[in-house]
């Protein structure tokens, strides 16, 4: 990884950001800076897909035989640090980072050539079906049920948590098979190619950002073909682990976070501090923001070593490090945003938020997302494992290397 | 002296709760706030004497004590009430008192304690309201007699406000209150609300003509008094909602089950829960020894501060905690926690954030 | 509690200042400022216990018939206010707070004769002899035991953290005299009238702070008599539960905090801050202070509630809760005198620190103590019941008031 | 690049472990401090070729990078190692090669890479080691050549050594570091040791002469790269501190057992455990990242300083949660927790401490 090291990488730089400069739409630029969730505003971030997939980068990190870029992993974090610093969408990760790598490793020729084109190409959307009302942080815990019949299954029950359900034409989740034995067995993985099966209702959920981010999907007596699972039935439970690899193993946080430090560094040389003067000169904001800084170089740090293929990379609680540290730093961010757009964060905004509303924010354009933001991020350390689960693996880790 | 509340105050809690209950249930207050059903509750605060309570005898209050404003207040924070009991009443109302009775302003006050008539306190311009030295709003001598000229912003019941009160500095930089009829010539008003769904409302003041009876000049003890008053009972507010917060999360986490066992039980959990009972104590004692204080005019602006830094800090403690032993659903719209948090946020904004408080009290104690 | 409420005090506050200012000797002084521990210099503090006790004023929370002062509790806050003003060390609590009261509700007639004077009057100190190696906060695993003989019991095993037990006379002590059942039962709260039984042998430790203060004692063979048992054979730790409520119900923690914050706040304005001008006037510090007052400030509101008889006295969780705030408070105050303090804390000067040695302490008397008494309160989360016992007793009372 | 120790760092790192393991394991290093046991490690370090490996080889050194000194020091923090590689070699040997080659500094230069001299720098004034622009030391023009005058405090070794590198500021303001023999005329030295019994010194300088041939004047660039040496140096040892205390806490919280099972085993514990490990790998990244960067003449002041916050902050972290978690038995001086937090500690306040860096940081990134 010698993304700060190699001078020669700069006639890449300078390629990338020649696209990113000219490419998107105003609408893509708008999506981009109302960004305020992992999620970016679905339509306009799907067309910046489609756009992205014209120029042949969609999918810097797939193989170049699926269709991905052949690029270094430092022209990879390149392209991120310059997507992120002009504040453009990042693009939905279910197909791209999810489902797709998963289809690579574990799918059936007739579900790579069926699903991946769509996932490249931004066609589709996929939903992810995992959670459950009584299946959080304990997952294995799930009961929504699939019964075999014939060449079919037919699913009975309830998912939540299923972001952005009602903008998706996929849906990819786990379903229960078998309920004897251990529970995380009797597990199965399945691939849903339509979201409008008779018998799936969908109900979106307002979130605390008055979002509705989230939704819950119904299933009553809905027939799906078993040419959607993934894996052999009951076996589910390691494809999601597989699937969880890829996720986590995926793309840096560290572009996205930087981004966040330095919109909150320009926000501060406009904003006033409480006791007069610009708050960027103010000193108690300054150690604060130095606090920050530091953290951020750190998590950079742990990154690139990790991409680089230091030891760090094979220490198996790295994942959970990574979702931890990106999190909880993420949060802070978050938290430093609402500080710095002041008394400027409090008006609720929601038609200024909507991309294309025409609605002039009462602030400045930070001031109008620092708050949603934070309300959203709240979430960071509940979804994906919660963080307290994170931690215990990584004692449960430490503690058996140890002992 | 045991810092409990009197009998008359635990009376009037037990009448106000029980109306909460009945007429600003959760699911209620949101269909009202979503412009979906109407809400009788101001007539009804008015009826029992609350509109009345803050205001002093001689103006056709109740005379009530800072303690008085607590007890009241720290419902309306349990039960995420949104009335404009505090701009109209505790502020604006208590304020006018302390002008000299002439012109419109012992009208005003009567009307605002009938609840007739609503009155919005117009202070804050951008920054968090610092030293009132630094105010850009300006009363000066027109040729037809004083003019104001300036902007407010995030005005508490500023859009549904008859009366203005506003500070400004005077020409000589001197601070200064003064009052006028929302509808006055130069009143430019924007509406929104504020995250917790409180009507809020920009003001600008396009050189509004002030009736020289309702200036106060020299203000600067009223003023105090006011943001005393404004801190108080937002400090009330906040440990209210920090109550319900903390008993909510505490039953949930007693069963809400994952893993087999309810969450209670991981120590994970078990612990940041006794992090927020430890917050919640400290909060609400802060509330209590001070409103004492209060009472016996002993509390100074330090008191004050300390109690403002130590609701938004705390309170944002417990708020945080709370959404996240929810888990998933504490991330909902659906479910109180969220409208909590939100409401904890809002109320550390106004009047001087965690930050400014703290700093505040840094400032005077280390030269004391 | 009318402490800030009721000015007629001033006269009484008067009568304790006029002694407090004149009585003490300058080694007494000497000791106060060099207190860096819950436990003040031995023999300064004692001949300090004794001319209190010559004034009447050893034992302000005593009932009157005991030797008790008959303040009330406005008064008592007073007396320890003022006695904190002025960095007087504070009497050791074992005979005072712990065995004094205890033996006054539970000894027999005999015990209270032959020990209350001697605790009021400082001619003996106590150490507590609870901890073992492997009961550390699990107290209940203890196993140093002690088996009846005739009308003695041979004490065999080993105690720790048994505080200043090399200048103890005598010790109170917790011993096994029963295995069977559940662990808690079988224990037996003992007094030991010597601490020089032959068979004792007592290992002063050195702590982090380089100050022997804990000890090991062990017992071999050490025949004790029975009439030191307080409580019945077996019943030990329902003796220890009443002994811990007075312990707990004690004095006020809040003048000896704010005491400390009141030294912090004079040495900043000494101090210069590390970007120039005295530290007092640094914006940085001066919210980092700010926080901390408001976190004293919060605490002592707390503690006079409960002193006045607010509910908040009756919550079953008030001890631990005042345990865990008392205890993390004193914490963040010793991290902020070693940040005042800066450079000037890093010299170890174990020489200066001694009563009476005569050694000038390189810097000046605030940062001679400020390490000491950092590294000395670390210890203030784990002993007396550790914070995470605590925080555990506090969730589960709040769980169960919910249940 | 993976930013591991290349093969020639591992070699030497093992060879130094197994030297420490021997002749400067725990209870060993106690009876030499309190002067019951005599080590002749020094002279091992010099024969092993790591005294004169941070030395350019034009001076008869090893030409260490900065990744070579992170690589021994981060083992010298592991083993405690108090000797005084820092301050004789990577600082005033380092130091003084940037110096014109002449007068006694060469020769200065060469003993002190065979290890027969040593060299100390004489920086700290009392506050912290802030701006260098802050300097009271004076250097100045006398009668008879130049003199230096002023106090040092806290002088890493500097009752040991055989040369004194001290900065100043000349009569222009001038950023000057100034070489004299320790024996001079007019230079008096109190000994004592830091917490950590580092042994140190304060040095006052009562106009001591200096020779015009041991003065480099404009001298910030050498003073920063000096500053940046002994910071990455200092990090490089905290790293080693804290991974001891990492995996020694994590071992026994996994044998020591209370209420019948492991402490390790209740999430609090187990939680924390989890919080340091998170410390210690921000941590050690950094380090290792950004002694790449210096390495490649990368490295800002900024990433030097983000270092030494994150090492400061860090390790008090791990440190006090290693005490924590070791319960009483971590309190006492005979276990090597407390002696690791000490270390950190004293780490952590030499040239300029976690919030002088942190407000340096904040204060340069704000800006940009």
């Amino acid at each position: 990884m010698n993304v700060d090291f190699d001078p020669s990488l700069e006639a890449f730089r300078e390629e990338v950001c020649a696209f990113l400069d000219t490419a998107p739409t105003d609408a893509i630029r708008e999506a981009g800076r109302k960004t305020t969730s992992v999620f970016a505003p679905f339509e306009a971030t799907m067309e910046w897909h489609r756009l992205l997939y014209a120029r042949g980068w969609a999918a810097p990190a797939w193989p170049v035989e699926y269709g991905g870029t052949g690029w270094s992993l430092e022209q990879r974090y390149i392209f991120s640090e310059e997507h992120w610093k002009r504040d453009l969408p990042p693009l939905l990760p279910n197909g791209l980072i999810m489902v797709g790598p998963l289809l690579m490793e574990l799918g059936t020729p007739e579900q790579k050539r069926q699903h991946l084109p769509g996932i490249l190409s931004g066609k589709d959307y996929w939903t992810q079906g995992y959670s459950e009302p009584s299946a959080g942080s304990d997952l294995a815990a799930l009961s929504c049920s699939a019964l075999a019949d014939g060449d079919d299954y037919i699913i009975n029950g309830q998912k939540t948590w299923t972001t952005l359900a009602h903008k998706a034409n996929k849906m990819f989740m786990l379903v229960r098979t078998n309920r004897d034995g251990k529970k995380q067995q009797g597990i199965t993985f399945l691939l849903l190619d339509r979201t409008d099966y008779p018998g799936m209702h969908i109900r979106p959920i307002i979130g605390l950002d008055g979002v509705a981010e989230q939704c819950e999907v119904f299933f009553d007596n809905v027939r799906v073909p078993q040419g959607g699972r993934v894996g052999a039935e009951n076996e589910g439970w390691s494809v999601a682990k597989a699937l969880l690899k890829h996720e986590r193993g995926g793309a840096a946080h560290s572009p996205a976070i930087r981004r966040k430090l330095d919109a909150i560094r320009a926000a501060a040389r406009d904003a006033t501090a409480s006791f007069g003067g610009p708050l960027s000169e103010d000193p108690v904001f300054q150690r604060d923001l130095g606090e920050l800084e530091a953290e951020v170089a750190s998590f950079e740090h742990v990154e690139k070593l990790v991409l680089s293929g230091h030891a760090l990379a094979d220490d198996p609680a790295m994942p959970s490090l990574n979702k931890v540290m990106s999190s909880e730093l993420s949060q802070l961010l978050s938290i430093m945003m609402t500080r710095v757009a002041g008394i400027d964060a409090l008006p609720l905004q929601l038609e200024a938020l909507e991309v294309g509303s025409g609605v002039q924010p009462l602030g400045d354009p930070f001031s109008l997302v620092a708050m949603p933001y934070y309300l959203n991020t709240r979430a960071a350390s509940i979804y994906a494992g919660s963080n307290e689960v994170q931690r215990d693996l990584i004692s449960r880790n430490l503690q058996t290397l140890r002992a | 002296m045991n810092f409990e509340f009197s009998d008359e105050q635990v009376m009037l809690r037990d009448s106000l709760s029980r109306l909460l209950d009945q007429r600003y249930a959760f699911e209620l207050r949101r269909r009202i706030m979503a412009g979906q059903a109407e809400t009788g509750i101001w007539s009804e605060l008015v009826d029992m004497g609350i509109v009345a309570m803050p205001l002093p005898e001689a103006c056709g209050g109740l005379g009530g004590s800072a303690s008085d404003i607590v007890a009241i207040s720290e419902l309306f924070g349990r039960h995420l009430v949104i009335e404009p009991l505090l701009p109209s009443v505790i502020l604006t109302g208590r304020a006018l008192a302390r002008f000299d009775p002439a012109g419109p302003v012992p009208q005003w006050i009567a009307d605002i304690g009938t609840g007739a008539l609503r009155g919005a306190f117009a202070h804050e311009e951008g920054s968090g309201t610092g030293a009132s030295s630094t105010l850009s709003t300006k009363l000066y001598e027109g040729e037809a007699g004083p003019r104001i000229r300036g902007s407010k912003k995030l005005v508490l019941g500023g859009g549904e406000a008859g009366v203005l009160l506003i500070s400004a500095l005077s020409e000589t930089k001197a601070v200064c209150l003064a009052a006028v009829p929302a509808d006055a010539e130069g009143i430019e008003v924007r509406r929104y609300r504020a995250l917790d769904g409180r009507p809020v409302a920009d003001i600008l003041l396009h050189d509004v003509a002030v009736d020289r009876a309702a200036i106060m000049a020299g203000a600067d003890a009223a003023l105090e008094a006011l943001l005393a008053d404004a801190r108080l009972a937002l400090a009330a507010e906040a440990v209210g909602a920090m109550a319900v917060l903390m008993a909510t999360t505490a039953d949930f986490a007693g069963t809400r089950e994952q893993f087999g066992r309810p969450i209670g039980s991981f120590q994970a959990i078990a612990h940041r829960l006794a992090d927020m009972k430890i917050a919640y104590v400290k909060a609400r004692a802060s509330l209590l020894y001070i409103a004492a204080l209060a009472d016996s005019g002993r509390a100074t602006s330090r008191d004050i501060s300390v109690l403002k830094a130590q609701v938004g800090r705390l309170g944002r403690e417990i708020a945080q905690g709370a959404v996240q032993i929810h888990g998933g659903i504490g991330m909902t719209d659906e479910l109180p926690v969220g409208h909590y948090l939100k409401h904890i946020l809002t109320i550390d904004g106004l009047f001087g954030n965690t930050d400014y408080h703290l700093r505040e009290i840094g400032r005077v104690v280390a030269a004391a």
